[in-house]
């Protein structure tokens, strides 16, 4: 119990997906111009993410190994999850328009987004078993939740300073980013 | 080697079909125009734009709230079939560039009080209308300068906004934020342009003004083509006429017509 | 449903073809793979077992064995030098808890469970504080420890200097050569004899 | 042509006019070595998905357009992998997760769809060429500047000697996001002094 | 140094002023109120002087000296106007140099002073647009980059002509990793509350922090909805600790008076130019400032949380801000 | 007794001291007044008389065309000799009614009832509106339409408002303290009008003679209650008044009479008493003439119409340069360009300053002190942030229409920005948006 909550809780502070392990950054600085965009995008990747950690698995565990296929992984992988988040968009969009309307949008986003992908090959290189692997897709996507809207939050605050032109837009995103991560470097030697 | 082919083929025949089924699913699509769009754009979902997938670029092109060119990965070419499908015409049309009609600069225009707030010429205007004593005279805050989207105008040690006629596009952002209503966008080949806003009498003006219009009429006179009028005691030019001749420019008293020739 | 049948055929022929240049690719380079993998955990635990200096005096056979056990809840490797079926070492690698997440360190130990070396192969460590635990200063301290010797750091009653500003590190060093210790000690019997479950991963002969 | 090659060295950087792939740009940079090595591996990706693509452009409908990129760059991504961890294994060990990761590098992708899959063949190559070379170069001089201030060395070699105190913060995570921020202000004023 | 940004004219007579109403004004300007928080931190900074020698006056000096020079040379650069007389980049560097160990090298305090001013709030426009706390960021950058010069702490030899004592000893939060009990048995309560013990420059005696504090309390610029419930979510959550395991955990008035603490809720939280603007938000943003120091203080390996605390509550303040935007007058809120 | 307030304000200097005992006395007749049609936010009336026409006190030379406005009177006799527009105190220029004085100001005949407890409530309206009386706190409403609220509306409580809370201005004070007797009985006029049983005056507690003069002529009555008030900038605001005595907030974008109130300065009572009682429309109003600028200042009963210059002339002249000349007090004021415009029906004061010092702004610290000081609870630098960007919506968002413009936020923000001035701007935007 008490290793699935440390490695639950330092996916999302220590090991953010974002801030210190440099994944998922493009969907991060494109989407979060506003604070309900980041919201919608970091429960979409939260959603796809624990999925997408689980179905990999399987897929590692049940095809890949007992076949011997493993240098076929990141091909697989990537089909995987690009499957997957069609089939997900197709059956949000039947099941709840609401949460379609929600969270669908930012569904085609996350199929080529590193974030997800990594997660997947992190889950397989350190070696999880089901549960931590859920577990770690899980913190993860909401590591990447926390660190997106914190940042969305800042830079909606930002386009109201006087920044100067030249560092406008992405650069100060950048520097926003780096001071987040800097903040977040606190957490390191919690667990 | 067979259970790679298998395995990956199958993975395949997965795929295609979970998008063929997608496919389906979206063919009640409201707009074709948006796929039509959305193919030529990048596809890449990249985000940059800010838009969370290039569907959403492509819709908003069509509502008309973006600019065709704000994908960042998109092609020129790619870009005029856009413009084809918005059915917006690839510009041949005559260009047009913002000029100021107004020459009442702080050594030229006299002020009624002394202002003391926001400067910006919306706000100011708000307080009688601006420090200027003319009515209808730019108040040189700058509020043009600072909406230009492609940094074109600057204020000159006169304090009126000066414009860089090859950075202006067009784009009517400076017109329709300056509340003196003293820019106008002119045809760039016309060279010659009444730079005064004043429907006050000529008295009037000249007591506030040094290079305001009186509505004399001495340039309709000038005039060969008989491209200018007189309206509101105001001298204006028919840009349909106008040879570009620079007569009227020659004859104001007041050296109120501007001529960049 | 002919444009999705050759939705499908397009895609399938794709992958098809995808799947065939990468068995092959995997057939050159499997081996190689497997290899680099290999020379790269033995990296450490050659050094600790000191193969470099041993191999000079070689006449016979060398081999590298390893075997993985369970210890304390963690996956253990260790592994043993025979030469000439003489056991003349064991190195063992293990981790202690670091600064930034866990600190592996692979321990060099001879028959009589003397540390001859230990590397560290991997850790998180901040640069320049606690990464300094690599360097060779901080290292040598546990040459000729043994489980007789208190391996903690000075602060917690032992005698090891632990790096400045980087106690927490040296601790967790310590911590894994301890660990490494009393594994060494209960296992002490399979590790100078016993065979079922030692897996060869290298051979050196040299014949006279 | 060498219009093509040109044009991701500065006008369509990749990484500081285009801002994509950052992820792996941030990353790796901790060391001007691992740039050099990201880069190339990317390049190498880049332009055979860029040949394969312009070549089967015409063949694969648009439906599948997107799924069958992604295959065919995840098959080079997969054998540039393989090659790398039989060939190269540290640096492959220090790039880790990275190379993998190519496969979802937005530059690659995108150069497929917005060059590769409507230019002939020989311009697909030369972009995707000029492309890579952009997004190494840029690696490289993120890396080198990381690597002195951050480590007192450059490709390894140490430049101050030891008395040099080290500005760790720059090979750690806040410093890549800081010093690449920095560079892109730096590379905005730059192109907006050209242009005046 | 009259003529700063706040340009006083008076006006030719001719024509009469038109403005927009008020046409009074308080007299409180920032220039004010930043020099009156200056004042504020005068006893912690000349006990800290006393405490650790001169080695600590040139630390300060150099760090301020840093902040002002860069935050003019950026004004400069930007072709803004320079307004170095507002005295919040002194401010700044004075509240970086408080937060540093007094054997710190010079350079270090310069690096800090331009890190500061530099990424920490020029690069966001300067003054009132930075959304973390420039002090903070000028510290745990130099943290970061030199943890070994930022976690060596000279003991203290009060007399104001002493050098820097060699000998290092360990702060009392540094102790605490070590047990409980070994912290508890070197460090009296009494020497912390008024200054006798190892420690950043200005953190070292609550006594001298608080009279600072009270001057700002009753001068306004500070209020009680940022450092009470700072404090007290520290006390609280360190004292349920220490009475569920006494054995383990010190109790919460050695969190209290050691460490950071005082100084960083009564005079760095509180910046209001990046802690949240309402009440209920500033409540919530103390609050989260405590629970984040005592997680980092109990359960991290790395002794002191309170600069990580706040820079992460700053990050989290625009959020905080649009959450609790207040219940305009005559607007029907949830609970009527 | 209990001093009542309200959360937020501000304390400026109430700087009362240079007219609070000036005794109110008639201003000389003027040789020439301006009269706006156009007084009030409303619709501007039609004039009756044309240039060359001869007019007498109290004859009404222009007429309201819509529903929201009053009729405006010749405030002296007199040939009107000019109708156009000029400048007035609120904006650029007006079309306005020039009269000549022929000195001897020669008053139409009226007459009044003094019975007007026998009046119906319609047959008070129609004479006040008639009387041309509008609100004289400021606002300028015109008290007839206040005093006809739509169907249904339920009045059943009025407030006095004495609180003169704008510093420097004491003519509300001065004529609390002279006339209270007629001031009460003009309120029970008003009260009567919509048969209001519960009636407030609320009174700022530094205002002393008032409280007591008041006091004394309530004589205990139950119809009328004094409240004092806690002396605080903006006690007078009728939310505020409402919020302090009665505890009920005006919903926002809500008037008064949402919950049930009613509001009315003490001068307005004061000329619904003359409307009612002797028949004379609102022709002239008590003026606090003030500030550093003046060489004696004083509280005089003007003429509406009087020019600037006029006022400044009986009070001794300007003393030392004059910096700015606004008419209202220091909070709300509106500076003038000139002092040859017209003090109007809603001109409670003419201050004048001499040393103008204007700092310049600099950005905002997020001290939150205008959010303290702001009574309507609104978050002032938010909203005029988003003016400045131009992003009106959001200014709206944060309640930019809420906003009174009492000028709190702006008094009290240690970076000089000009808050106030950024919010009328959104509001004006936003007015515009709307209208389209
Ligand atoms: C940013 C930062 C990084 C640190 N990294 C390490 C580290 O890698 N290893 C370590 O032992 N201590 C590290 N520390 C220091 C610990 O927090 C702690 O202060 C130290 O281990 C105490 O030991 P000392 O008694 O040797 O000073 C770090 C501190 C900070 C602030
Ligand atoms: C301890 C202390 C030091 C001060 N130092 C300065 C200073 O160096 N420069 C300065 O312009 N104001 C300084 N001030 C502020 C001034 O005393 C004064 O408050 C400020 O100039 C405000 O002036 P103003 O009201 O004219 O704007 C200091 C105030 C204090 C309390
Ligand atoms: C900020 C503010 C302050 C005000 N102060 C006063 C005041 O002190 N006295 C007053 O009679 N009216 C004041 N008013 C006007 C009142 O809100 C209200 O309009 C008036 O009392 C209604 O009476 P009237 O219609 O008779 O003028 C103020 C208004 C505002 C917005
Ligand atoms: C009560 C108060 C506390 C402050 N605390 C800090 C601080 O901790 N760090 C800092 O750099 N500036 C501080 N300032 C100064 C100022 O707000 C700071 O320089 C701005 O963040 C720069 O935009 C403080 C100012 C006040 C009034
Ligand atoms: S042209 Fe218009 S917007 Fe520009 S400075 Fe003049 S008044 Fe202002
Ligand atoms: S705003 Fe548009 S029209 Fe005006 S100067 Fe700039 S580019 Fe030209
Ligand atoms: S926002 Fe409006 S109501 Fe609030 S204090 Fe400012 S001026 Fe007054
Ligand atoms: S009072 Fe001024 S400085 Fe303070 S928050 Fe409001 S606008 Fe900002
Ligand atoms: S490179 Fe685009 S998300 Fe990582």
């Amino acid at each position: 119990m008490g290793e699935i909550f440390i490695l639950f809780f330092s996916a999302i502070l220590v090991n953010n997906f974002v801030l210190s392990r440099f994944l998922g950054i493009c969907p991060y600085l494109g989407v979060s111009r506003r604070v309900e965009m980041a919201v919608g995008m970091s429960m979409a990747v939260v959603f796809v993410m624990t999925l997408a950690s689980l179905v990999t698995w399987l897929v590692y565990n049940f095809i890949l190994l007992p076949f011997n296929l493993l240098y076929l992984y990141i091909v697989a992988f990537i089909l995987v999850i690009a499957t997957l988040v069609q089939l997900v968009e197709m059956v949000i969009q039947k099941v709840s328009p609401t949460i379609y309307q929600a969270l669908g949008i930012y569904l085609p986003l996350i199929t080529t987004n590193c974030a997800v992908l990594g997660v997947a090959f992190l889950n397989i290189q350190e070696g999880y078993g089901l549960l931590k692997t859920t577990i770690h897709g899980l913190g993860a996507g909401v590591g990447f939740g926390l660190a997106i809207v914190l940042f969305a939050g800042i830079r909606e605050r930002l386009e109201l300073a006087d920044i100067g032109d030249a560092m406008k837009g992405t650069a100060i995103g950048l520097v926003v980013a780096g001071l987040l991560s800097l903040a977040f470097m606190g957490f390191r030697g919690l667990f | 080697m067979l259970p790679a082919i298998l395995s990956l083929g199958g993975l395949g025949l997965l795929f295609a079909f979970g998008l063929g089924l997608a496919a389906r699913k979206f063919a009640v699509k409201v707009d074709p125009r948006i796929e039509k769009i959305a193919e030529i754009l990048p596809g890449v979902n990249c985000g940059a734009c800010g838009f969370p997938n290039c569907q959403a670029v492509a819709a908003a092109l069509i509502e008309g709230k973006i600019e065709s060119d704000s994908c960042v990965l998109v092609e020129e070419e790619a870009l005029r079939n856009i413009a084809e499908i918005l059915g917006q015409e690839v510009k041949v049309k005559e260009k047009k560039v913002a000029r100021l009609i107004c020459q009442g600069g702080k050594d030229q225009a006299k002020e009624k009080y002394v202002y003391q707030g926001v400067r910006e010429c919306r706000v100011a205007n708000l307080l009688f209308g601006g420090e200027k004593a003319c009515a209808y005279g730019c108040l040189g805050l700058g509020t043009c300068v600072q909406e230009c989207p492609f940094g074109a105008i600057a204020l000159d040690e006169n304090n009126l906004p000066l414009i860089n006629e090859d950075k202006c596009t067009g784009c009517r952002k400076c017109v329709e934020v300056c509340p003196k209503e003293v820019l106008t966008l002119i045809p760039k080949p016309k060279k010659v342009w009444i730079a005064c806003n004043s429907r006050a009498k000529g008295a009037q003006v000249k007591k506030v003004c040094q290079e305001g219009c009186i509505g004399c009429g001495l340039c309709l006179k000038a005039c060969k083509p008989k491209a200018i009028t007189l309206e509101n005691n105001l001298a204006r030019i028919d840009y349909q006429k106008c040879t570009n001749c620079g007569d009227c420019v020659e004859k104001c008293p007041t050296k109120a017509i501007t001529c960049c020739l | 449903m002919r444009e999705i049948g050759r939705l499908v055929l397009v895609l399938t022929l794709i992958t098809l073809i995808a799947a065939l240049a990468l068995a092959q690719t995997n057939k050159l380079t499997k081996d190689r793979i497997e290899n680099a993998r290999r020379e790269y955990e033995l990296r450490a635990v050659k050094k600790v077992l000191l193969i470099e200096e041993k191999l000079k005096e070689l006449n016979g056979e060398l081999v590298i064995e390893k075997k993985q056990l369970e210890f304390e809840e963690t996956k253990v490797s260790l592994y043993r030098g025979r030469m000439n079926e003489k056991i003349f070492g064991a190195a063992i690698k293990t981790a202690g808890k670091g600064y930034g997440g866990d600190i592996e360190v692979v321990v060099g130990l001879n028959r009589k469970g003397v540390i001859t070396k230990i590397e560290i192969v991997d850790h998180k460590e901040t640069p320049g504080l606690g990464a300094k635990i690599t360097r060779a200063l901080f290292r040598d301290q546990f040459k000729g420890k043994s489980a007789k010797n208190k391996i903690k750091v000075r602060k917690d009653g032992g005698e090891i200097d632990a790096i400045s500003g980087a106690t927490v590190s040296s601790r967790g060093v310590c911590q894994a050569v301890e660990k490494a210790l009393k594994l060494f000690s209960e296992e002490k019997e399979d590790i100078l004899k016993g065979s079922s479950g030692w897996e060869v991963l290298e051979r050196f002969v040299k014949e006279e | 042509m060498t219009n093509f090659l040109v044009k991701g060295l500065w006008k369509e950087n990749p990484i500081f006019r285009l801002v994509l792939g950052i992820c792996p740009t941030l990353a790796v940079t901790t060391q001007a070595i691992n740039g050099v090595g990201m880069g190339l591996a990317t390049t190498v990706v880049l332009v055979c998905s860029n040949l394969v693509i312009s070549a089967l452009r015409k063949f694969i409908p648009p439906r599948v357009r997107i799924p069958s990129f992604i295959v065919i760059i995840a098959s080079f991504v997969s054998i540039v992998n393989m090659i790398m961890e039989g060939f190269y294994f540290e640096l492959h060990k220090e790039l880790g997760l990275f190379i993998p990761l190519i496969v979802v590098n937005c530059i690659i992708l995108g150069r497929a769809e917005a060059f590769a899959s409507r230019n002939p063949v020989l311009s697909s190559l030369a972009d995707g060429l000029g492309m890579g070379i952009g997004f190494t170069l840029s690696l490289i001089v993120l890396g080198s500047i990381r690597e002195i201030l951050g480590a007192g060395t450059i490709l390894g070699v140490s430049l101050f000697g030891e008395g040099y105190l080290p500005f760790l913060i720059m090979i750690l995570p806040p410093g890549a996001f800081i010093s690449l921020g920095l560079l892109l202000g730096l590379m905005n004023r730059i192109s907006k002094e050209r242009s005046n | 140094m009259q003529k700063g940004n706040l340009q006083k004219r008076k006006l030719n007579n001719q024509k009469l002023i038109v403005s927009a109403p008020p046409h009074i004004r308080d007299g409180l300007t920032v220039r004010r109120i930043m020099w009156e928080v200056v004042l504020a931190l005068g006893p912690t900074t000349l006990l800290g002087i006393y405490i650790f020698g001169w080695r600590a006056l040139t630390i300060i000096l150099t760090s301020t000296a840093t902040a002002i020079l860069t935050e003019a040379a950026i004004q400069k650069f930007c072709k803004k106007k320079v307004a170095v007389a507002d005295g919040s980049a002194a401010l700044t560097g004075l509240l970086l140099a408080l937060n540093l160990p007094p054997g710190v090298p010079l350079w270090l305090a310069g690096i800090g002073g331009a890190m500061a001013i530099g990424l920490g709030k020029q690069v966001f426009g300067g003054l009132g647009n930075n959304p973390f706390n420039p002090a903070l960021v000028g510290r745990v950058v130099l943290l970061i980059s030199w943890p070994n010069l930022m976690t060596t702490w000279p003991k203290p030899t009060p007399g104001l002509f002493r050098s820097v004592d060699v000998v290092t000893g360990a702060t009392p939060l540094g102790l605490l990793k070590e047990g409980a009990a070994v912290a508890t048995s070197q460090v009296s309560l009494w020497d912390a509350f008024w200054g006798n013990i190892g420690g950043c420059i200005g953190e070292v005696s609550a006594l001298a922090l608080l009279i600072g504090a009270i001057f700002l309390f009753w001068r306004k610029h500070i209020s009680w909805h940022i450092p009470i419930p700072f404090i007290a979510t520290v006390v609280l959550v360190s004292g349920i600790f220490w009475l569920l395991n006494p054995a383990k955990y010190v109790h919460p008035l050695f969190h209290l008076l050691t460490g950071g603490l005082i100084l960083g809720a009564f005079f760095m939280a509180t910046d209001m130019v990046t802690s949240p603007v309402t009440r209920k938000g500033q409540i919530i943003f103390a609050v989260g400032c405590g629970l984040i120091t005592v997680a980092i203080r109990l359960f991290s390996k790395s002794p002191e949380g309170v600069s990580f605390a706040i820079l992460m509550m700053n990050g989290a303040t625009p959020l905080i801000d649009r959450w609790t935007r207040l219940r305009k007058f005559g607007e029907v809120s949830v609970n009527a | 007794m209990k001093i009542l307030t309200f959360p937020g304000g501000v304390h400026p200097p109430t700087s009362k001291e240079a007219t609070r005992d000036k005794k109110i006395e008639p201003a000389k007749i003027p040789e020439r007044v301006i009269i706006p049609l156009l007084q009030h936010t409303g619709a501007p009336g039609e004039a009756l008389v044309s240039k060359g026409d001869r007019v007498t006190v109290g004859q009404k030379i222009g007429e309201a065309k819509a529903f929201v406005s009053a009729p405006v009177h010749a405030t002296i006799s007199g040939e009107v000799i000019e109708i156009k527009p000029l400048p007035y105190p609120l904006g650029l220029n007006t079309d306005s009614i020039v009269i000549q004085s022929d000195g001897k100001d020669e008053w139409l005949e009226v007459e009044g009832t003094k019975d007007w407890k026998a009046l119906s409530p319609d047959k008070i309206r129609e004479t006040i509106r008639e009387a041309g009386i509008v609100g004289l706190g400021g606002a300028a409403f015109p008290t007839h339409v206040k005093l006809s609220p739509p169907e249904g509306k339920k009045i059943d409580a009025y407030i006095l408002n004495g609180a003169e809370c704008e510093p420097y201005l004491t003519c509300d004070y001065r004529l609390m303290v002279e006339r209270p007797k007629e001031i009460l009985e003009g309120f029970r006029i008003l009260m009567a009008a919509l048969s209001v049983k519960n009636g407030y005056i609320g009174i700022e507690d530094n205002k002393r003679e008032a409280i007591s003069a008041m006091g004394r002529e309530l004589n205990g009555e139950p119809d009328i209650q004094m409240k004092v008030l806690k002396t605080k900038y903006p006690q007078g605001g009728e939310k505020q008044l409402i919020k302090a005595i009665l505890r009920k907030e005006v919903p926002s974008g809500g008037l008064p009479f949402d919950v049930g109130v009613l509001v009315s300065n003490v001068g307005t009572a004061f000329s619904c008493w003359e409307a009612v009682v002797s028949g004379k429309p609102l022709v002239e109003r008590v003026i606090t003439v003030t500030g550093p600028g003046v060489k004696e200042p004083k509280n005089l009963r003007v003429r509406i119409g009087t020019r600037v210059s006029d006022l400044i002339e009986a009070c001794g002249g300007f003393n030392g340069k004059p910096g700015k000349i606004i008419m209202g007090g220091p909070m709300m004021g509106l500076t003038q360009f000139t002092d040859e415009v017209p003090v109007i029906k809603g001109t409670s004061g003419i201050l004048v300053q001499t040393d103008v010092l204007w700092d310049e702004e600099i950005a905002c610290i997020r001290c939150g002190k205008c959010i303290q000081s702001c009574p309507l609870y609104l978050m002032p630098t938010m909203i005029s942030l988003y003016s400045k960007r131009g992003r009106l919506e959001e200014a709206k968002d944060y309640g930019a229409l809420d906003c009174i413009e009492c000028g709190a936020c702006g008094y009290t923000c240690p970076a000089r920005i000009p808050l106030v001035q950024w919010i009328k701007y959104a509001k004006r935007e936003l007015a515009k948006k709307k209208a389209q």
